[in-house]
């Protein structure tokens, strides 16, 4: 793997996730060559940020900005963002 | 389609709602419908609570996400609906009591069309673009609107 | 409901959409949905006819019954769904392309609400209030617009 | 009957009925106290307009700016109004 290439995938939390995790966003580190499903990487913030667990099963999860399934592969580099259920409008 | 006939924006300031029937009314339109979602004043309680008063609502949101997928919703009503424009705009920040936080509009051929492919807009907004509002309540509280995906979306958490 | 929660009017003048905006928008409303009927200019032909250009429309109307009616059809929306304010409006005399000959609007405290109604406010105004329509062709020819009286009217030829 | 009080049916017509009968209202007269119904005043005035008689069939009635049914009793002192199938908007 080149060394510039980036070894994290970004998450951006909103609203009360945001609130709750204390920080607006998260760089979640992987092993060289590592990938995950979007279902797991939701377990690995959960362990995190333990106050974000009650409401992650509400989550949606967005890929380079498109909602993704749990089954989806995340890549490092990719952006992530934990939306739950939206009230725009 | 030409990628012209679709205008949406995210922004901080108040919405214009002459720029929006100034953006729809073309000459191949007969029917254009406008829907404006307001900050309304009183909740009602469901049960015998005293209904709560809010004093202004604030938005916050995944910008280049949420106007991705405004244009998506968009494309997808110009693909079942003859439409000749559609635009959705929201604001963001503070928005008092009378002050529009969205306007999403529809011009058709004919009104059915307009009338099905507005509501079309507003609902897929809210159900997919990734905005979220806090309630201020006249008592000083505050707290986030619990949103609800549409029927037919997934969370995360199901990996099928 | 009050007399002042419901505007209807007919003029020779251009409607002014941001007036109507301004008497939807109340502190109570959470949606407002508003209809314009626009001059269009292209009207496809039935059958392999070539389509007919429109250069302007021409609208008569019987102005005292007409107002009255159009008043009547707002109580009958106030009636049916929980409206804080309905507006009726209709231009007289030439309205040239792309101009509006009709703005309607209903402001509820929920959108699905204020879509119903503005949307029954609009078929309603078209099915009963006394107002006709010429419309003026590019080729030089005027026809007086069909209409169509809704499901369930009569014409006085019935006697029953 | 008092002599000042109308003794007459006034008609209006609009839109394609004006333009047939080439008059925008006519004052129907009545006997002393007669009445008739919607129906018949419409048959009196196709008599007066033939023209007008194809139109007929489609048109509404309305007197005193209602829509009324084709039983109504029409009086002396009436506005009376013939409706082609609408079009605004």
């Amino acid at each position: 793997m080149h060394p510039q290439e980036s070894r994290h995938v970004n998450v951006l939390f909103f609203s009360v996730l945001r609130e709750r995790a204390g920080v607006d966003s998260a760089a979640l580190p992987l092993d060289p060559g590592e990938t995950l499903s979007a279902a797991r990487l939701l377990e690995r913030l959960a362990e995190a940020y333990p106050a974000l667990r009650p409401l992650l099963p509400a989550v949606r999860v967005a890929v380079n900005q498109e909602y993704v399934s749990g089954a989806h592969t995340v890549r490092a580099g990719d952006e992530v963002a934990l939306i739950t259920p939206v009230s725009g409008g | 389609m030409t990628s012209d006939a679709v205008w949406v924006d995210i922004q901080e300031t108040p919405l214009r709602l002459e720029a929006v029937a100034a953006f729809l009314r073309v000459e191949e339109a007969g029917g254009i419908d406008i829907f404006l979602g307001t900050t309304r004043r009183w909740t009602e309680a469901d049960s015998n609570a005293p209904r709560r008063e809010t004093i202004r609502l604030e938005y916050e949101c995944y910008k280049p996400m949420a106007l991705k997928e405004m244009r998506r919703i968009a494309e997808e009503a110009f693909r079942r609906w003859p439409l000749c424009r559609a635009c959705l705009l929201h604001r963001t920040g503070a928005v008092p009591l009378r002050e529009a936080s969205v306007i999403v509009g529809a011009a058709s051929p004919h009104r059915a069309e307009a009338f099905a492919a507005c509501r079309y807009l507003i609902d897929a907004l809210k159900s997919r673009a990734p905005i979220w509002k806090k309630e201020r309540f006249a008592d000083g509280s505050a707290e986030w609107v619990e949103g609800r995906f549409a029927a037919g979306d997934f969370s995360a958490s199901d990996t099928q």
